[in-house]
């Protein structure tokens, strides 16, 4: 297992230095405007640019057809997925925390965690969670391409649905449903508290994590390369 | 070396089919040690000699023979100088390669040769397998007086 | 008919010498086959005589012209069919006909539809969904439906399987049978040049080991297999090439009877296969 | 010690065009198996099937003894596998790949390795897009050579290379060869190279296992019979395995050739049969399919 994900560390460093450098940028880019940013956009930007180094190591593996030749190692199918999902968060997880570490020594940017550190923190991890969850078993169903396009495909969806929406004056139907939803988001923290909101968005994102990589194994092991 | 084109292509061009030209019989072997233009050669020679091919009539061009016959036209042109110098086709500019005209004593010679070859043959089988002349002679009298 | 493409001492070289002291003759109606090694200057060889690269010595006549001078008006009467993937490879196989079409003053539509036909292409399909084999096939009707008079192609029976070599080295053949039009072919395959090529070419390192009619390799020379005492052999004029083997020496006669005699005792004499001669010829391991 | 490294067992395996139904097929230890069929016969399929890179509906394969789905990883360690389309990242060079892959295999032996890569004449630097055609197959053959592999599956391993590579390769698989656990089950289109090396040969046509046969066996007791229609006549049914017919007359491969001399007499041709031979002798007209 740690073989594969030496494996791609190996052959995919200068595809992630670059992408890795990019993330580095994220303090400076965001310190620019003069007025500082809260820190949850900050460590969300950070965590954008930290997930594109396994989805970035995913599409090179998908865009040459090397899984193949990963499969051809003496690992199962199971290993090769396991080691993308443990892969994606020891390479995102590992390189999102660097940054912010680093990211501590400007003084400007230490001041940006005085208010709300837990939740950025909190936000930050469920990105990527939820990133990782998604963008594996649909490569691995569909590739690269299929992933791009299945994006495209449901932000049209997406303005298809608003413009329906505006159209038949359902707009506040949908608002409302929005509105009720974070509502009870926000009672549910009221009432557990930060601590144990954090709690419960950590289990959620685990469950679907393990829910994903589950699935994952079962479409990769049909699939013919 | 192989006597066929699998892929059918005199069909195609279908100028072997053309009623004059008789059919000339040349069949190749790639593990026997005599070289393909001599085979060739020694095919064609013994159908005009044995009559196969008569006086006149007209052989496949060199290059449709190797064609046919899978082979360098180099080697068919080769064979057919051959049996051109030996007197046995001869080749009109133009109009293609024909069985020269043989003289009969030539013919009677030519044969004459062939069946000493293959007596010669039949008499080394013979002492393989331990036949003596008597009964190498009486089986050929009893061949002969067979109709 | 004087000869279709006439190579004299050609040298070509870029940081290394791609080919040095090159001489060939083709004459009308027959194929020629160029073998050898990867980077022994075949597809430099090719590339030459379709002008698309000028020799730096040596002179090279195409249809009696030079291909580096009148390079288009020669190109015309050249099909090639080269080793990389056909350019407008989106289009189907019919569309990119009438696109070539267009460059060629001679282009005959009714006999690129009579090929597709007898070479089974699907007219429809795209050419970039054709297999290896079915795109060398498409390349030879291209270049026989503006009808040709030098075929060239740069390795066509790479990667294809035995029955269908067989069945492309037969329709060269058939092409050079109407005695005007010639192939040129490179090959790593030298099994491809045992049955219907001509005139055989072994290129190594840029310079000819070997140029003449294929029929002398096979009828003429000759193999002698045996122990450490073939080793004198070296020396001797016939001898074209020498080499170690498991038991002692393989020596590569051209005259069969200039080989006879060092075939007493053990050694045996044989007749080489084009892959023996490849290997033995110019080899000198007797020390 | 297995005395068959490679049992396939009732495959079945089927694409759109394509059907391979209840193959069986036995790989002894210890020898070279050719494997030749035109293209789209199925042998990419059998390869990738025992490498697990692609599922199959029904069958067992076992490598080793063991079963190569239960065992998958402990399967393919002890093989080394060159494909024909070699598929490492373009953006990778021999060094890294070596770096890379070495840990996974327990034979893995880098100095061995960088030897092989000396002898191919790989470039240690440069990126695999930028390697010729002929340079990314050395390099996928340097690889599965580099950890001592007990069985190396090579699917057209010798595609596009030269006579005299071809010839140094077989020579250095010649000589792996001479510990007996180790096998060679490799496919091509270059039969010349088997004539020479491969003990048995399996001739797989339109997803069917027609024969495995020892080489000596096509070599020697095959023939070409050669001559006019009539002469098929004089062969007994069962011993014809393939017939053409030409202008000049027909040609009819035989398993046995002494047999058909006996029948047909000795003023008929009977030539031994080369690789080719067999394979177009064999082969119902001319169905080319894409490669499988």
């Amino acid at each position: 297992m740690w073989n594969l994900i030496r494996k791609d560390l190996i052959l995919g460093r200068w595809t992630l230095i670059v992408n890795g450098s990019m993330a580095l940028l994220a303090p400076f880019i965001l310190l620019i405007p003069d007025e500082p940013p809260p820190v949850i956009l900050y460590v969300l930007y950070v965590g954008l640019m930290c997930t594109m180094l396994p989805v970035s190591l995913i599409a090179k593996e998908d865009k040459f057809s090397a899984t193949a030749f990963t499969c051809s190692l003496p690992v199962t199918r199971d290993d090769i997925v396991t080691s993308r999902y443990l892969g994606g968060w020891f390479i995102a997880g590992g390189w999102m925390a660097a940054v912010l570490a680093l990211g501590l020594l400007a003084p400007a940017v230490r001041d940006l965690w005085s208010n709300g550190a837990g939740g950025a923190l909190l936000g930050g991890l469920t990105m990527l969670g939820l990133t990782i969850a998604i963008v594996i078993p649909f490569t691995i169903r569909f590739g690269m391409n299929g992933l791009l396009f299945g994006l495209v495909g449901l932000q049209v969806l997406g303005m298809v649905l608003f413009i329906g929406a505006l159209a038949t004056g359902g707009l506040d139907g949908i608002e409302r449903a929005v509105k009720s939803v974070i509502d009870a988001v926000g009672s549910y923290h009221e009432r557990v508290g930060p601590a144990g909101f954090a709690v419960t968005v950590i289990f959620g994102v685990a469950l679907l994590n393990w829910v994903s990589w589950k699935a994952s194994r079962r479409i990769f092991r049909t699939r013919d390369l | 070396m192989y006597i066929y084109d699998i892929y059918s292509m005199s069909t195609m061009t279908g100028d072997l089919d053309t009623p004059e030209t008789p059919r000339m019989r040349v069949i190749l072997s790639n593990s026997s040690s005599e070289p393909i233009y001599e085979q060739i050669a020694r095919q064609i020679r013994a159908q005009i000699i044995g009559g196969e091919l008569e006086e006149g009539s007209l052989l496949s061009s060199i290059r449709s023979l190797a064609r046919d016959l899978q082979v360098s036209v180099i080697t068919t042109k080769r064979a057919y100088e051959e049996l051109e110098r030996e007197g046995l086709i001869d080749t009109v500019g133009g109009k293609g390669t024909f069985v020269a005209a043989q003289n009969p004593q030539f013919l009677r010679e030519k044969r004459m040769s062939l069946v000493e070859e293959k007596l010669a043959d039949a008499v080394s089988e013979a002492r393989l397998v331990g036949l003596s002349l008597d009964d190498l002679s009486e089986m050929l009298r009893l061949l002969a007086e067979e109709e | 008919m004087d000869d279709l493409l006439v190579v004299e001492r050609i040298r070509k070289a870029w940081d290394v010498v791609a080919l040095e002291d090159v001489s060939l003759r083709l004459p009308p109606g027959h194929i020629m086959g160029i073998a050898g090694p990867n980077g022994s200057g075949k597809t430099t060889l090719i590339r030459l005589i379709l002008g698309h690269i000028r020799p730096d010595g040596g002179a090279i006549r195409v249809f009696g012209d030079d291909p580096g001078l009148s390079g288009r008006a020669i190109r015309s009467r050249i099909g090639f069919v080269l080793d990389r993937p056909i350019s407008y490879e989106h289009l189907s196989v019919t569309r990119l006909g009438r696109l070539v079409a267009d460059f060629y003053a001679d282009w005959d539509e009714v006999e690129f539809q009579r090929l597709l036909d007898e070479f089974e292409l699907p007219g429809r399909r795209r050419a970039s969904a054709l297999s290896r084999g079915m795109r060398v096939k498409l390349g030879l009707a291209l270049a026989l439906a503006h009808n040709a008079e030098l075929l060239v192609l740069d390795e066509p029976t790479t990667g294809l399987d035995p029955v269908f070599r067989r069945e492309l080295l037969a329709r060269l053949s058939a092409i050079i049978a109407d005695g005007r039009t010639s192939v040129l072919f490179s090959t790593q395959i030298l099994t491809d040049l045992d049955r219907v090529a001509d005139f055989a070419v072994f290129l190594r390192g840029g310079r000819v080991v070997f140029s003449g009619p294929k029929d002398d390799l096979l009828d003429r020379w000759a193999i002698v297999r045996g122990g450490p005492e073939l080793a004198a052999a070296a020396g001797a004029d016939a001898v074209r090439g020498i080499r170690r083997s498991r038991m002692g020496f393989d020596v590569l006669f051209d005259d069969m009877d200039a080989a006879k005699p060092y075939c007493d005792g053990p050694a045996v004499l044989e007749r080489p296969t084009l892959d023996d001669v490849f290997l033995l010829l110019g080899s000198k391991e007797s020390q | 010690m297995e005395d068959n490294v490679l049992e396939i067992r009732g495959v079945h395996k089927s694409y759109p065009g394509f059907t391979m139904r209840d193959v069986d097929l036995v790989v002894p230890t210890g020898h070279v198996t050719g494997l030749i069929g035109p293209n789209g016969a199925g042998k990419t399929t059998l390869v990738k099937l025992v490498m697990n890179l692609i599922t199959r509906e029904a069958g067992e394969i076992d490598v080793f003894g063991l079963d190569n789905l239960l065992h998958e990883a402990e399967v393919k360690a002890r093989i080394g596998f060159v494909y024909d389309e070699p598929n490492f990242p373009h953006d990778v060079n021999a060094r890294d790949l070596g770096r890379a892959i070495g840990p996974f295999y327990r034979g893995w032996s880098g100095e061995r390795y960088r030897r092989l890569l000396g002898e191919f004449g790989i470039p240690v630097r440069k990126r695999f897009k930028a390697l010729s055609k002929g340079m990314q197959m050395k390099l996928a053959l340097a690889i599965a050579l580099a950890h001592d592999a007990d069985l190396l599956l090579m699917d057209e391993p010798t595609a596009g290379l030269d006579l005299e590579f071809r010839r140094d390769l077989l020579e250095h698989l010649a000589a792996i060869l001479e510990d007996e656990r180790k096998s060679v089950l490799f496919s091509t289109h270059v039969t010349s190279d088997l004539e020479r090396f491969a003990d048995f040969i399996t001739l797989i046509r339109d997803g069917e296992i027609v024969f495995s046969l020892p080489t000596s066996d096509l070599r020697d007791a095959w023939g070409v019979v050669k001559g006019a229609a009539d002469v098929l006549a004089r062969l007994d049914a069962p011993d014809v395995r393939g017939v053409r017919t030409g202008p000049h007359g027909v040609e009819a491969l035989v398993a046995n050739a002494s047999l058909a001399r006996t029948k047909c007499g000795p003023g008929v041709v009977i030539d031994r049969p080369s690789l080719d031979d067999v394979l177009v002798l064999m082969t119902r007209g001319d169905s080319y399919v894409e490669s499988h």
